[in-house]
């Protein structure tokens, strides 16, 4: 089990309905994660997410590490 | 030296260009995108409201900065994109680049504003004047949601 | 409406930039031109005098933006030339394009920069810190003139 | 004879000594009003000129009449 936190952003912080949240969980990587959590909040679809760990863009198999910071990332749209 | 930025208010661009200046520097390009009244062939928007990963978002619009000095022989390139709510014609990003040739003042402007509507996590909620709302392109995805899974 | 102008004076570019606000236009670009320290690879630009044939080149300038506006689609356009004595960093042209959308608006500032210097009578002299000075183009013409006639 | 004005800009007006000047001229075209002021002052070779009659752009065929205002148009330099 690591300790850490995810932070919702747009669509996904209004879905989830809080901005953060601390976790401990059994998963493995980011893209386990990713899995447990749309189990308990049945994320809506948004094609290509991507996610960053500790504010830096990485892949689905990066591992957990305990005081991670987790943000998945819809897709943007800026300008 | 900090070359993209993110802003919570209205600004004053006067001051942000200025910092482009240079004697070498015989060309100005620059790009504004700014809060229209339609999107996606839908008119009646009222307002946006822009939300952005901002250490993360630092982070890219620097990169990608960075990537335009590799590219283009250019002598200063900034970006600021606004946070929070905007009313129509208000300005959501300026782009501003000098050098000494327009070329490359064009092309490494043009670069810098595909690149950060593409890669900087921030996200923008349209509101329209019949009370409906939504996140720009997420909507759009959740439409084509059986054909793609969630993960790449 | 006039969307093609001369200066013989510094002024402030706001109010200029402002006309092109539209309800509709999500995008702006623009182009300025800055007197720079250099030309043609040689250092030591002191200032350079602008000199303009006016009527002609607000009809020609005319032409240009009107051409603009038949081959993209853009919301409003304008460009303003300052002739007299310019000192370095100061700004010799002004271009601003607003359309619904980024592509045409690029396309269009750079038709128009790409045009006004191509087709309106303005005319440049270089003043050097050694002293020297002279017309661009001209002086490199005439460096060819054994080569070509004076009447094309 | 036509009587006609010709302004001159840039090089031109320096080589010249003066921004324009009133002539009567047998000269039937632009094109021959062109060298017979060539003649008399030995215009800097300046490759490709252009020629205007009030105030908008012609060929070096436009005949000459009364009244017309001609400009000898060196290579632009704008921007």
């Amino acid at each position: 089990m690591v300790q850490i936190r995810v932070e919702y952003f747009a669509i996904l912080r209004e879905h989830v309905g809080s901005a953060h949240e601390a976790l401990s969980t059994s998963a493995a990587t980011v893209g386990d994660l990713y899995e447990e959590l749309d189990r308990r909040y049945a994320f809506p679809a948004l094609g290509r997410l991507k996610v960053a760990v500790n504010d830096e863009f990485c892949d689905w198999s990066t591992p957990l590490q305990d005081g991670d910071m987790v943000v998945f990332i819809p897709p943007v749209a800026g300008g | 030296m900090s070359h993209f930025g993110f802003k919570r208010e209205r600004f004053d661009l006067a001051p942000h260009q200025a910092l482009l200046a240079d004697p070498v520097a015989g060309a100005y390009a620059s790009f504004e995108g700014w809060v229209r009244n339609h999107n996606d062939g839908r008119a009646g928007v009222l307002y946006l409201e822009y939300e952005g990963y901002e250490q993360l978002g630092v982070k890219e619009g620097e990169r990608i900065i960075a990537e335009a000095f590799a590219r283009f022989d250019i002598t200063k390139a900034h970006c600021i994109h606004r946070l929070g709510k905007l009313e129509i014609g208000e300005l959501a990003v300026w782009v501003g680049v000098s050098a000494a040739h327009r070329d490359a003042a064009f092309a490494a402007c043009r670069y810098i504003i595909d690149e950060v509507k593409h890669r900087v996590p921030i996200w923008k909620k349209e509101h329209y004047a019949d009370g409906d709302s939504g996140w720009v392109n997420c909507e759009a995805c959740a439409a084509h949601a059986a054909d793609t899974p969630p993960l790449k």
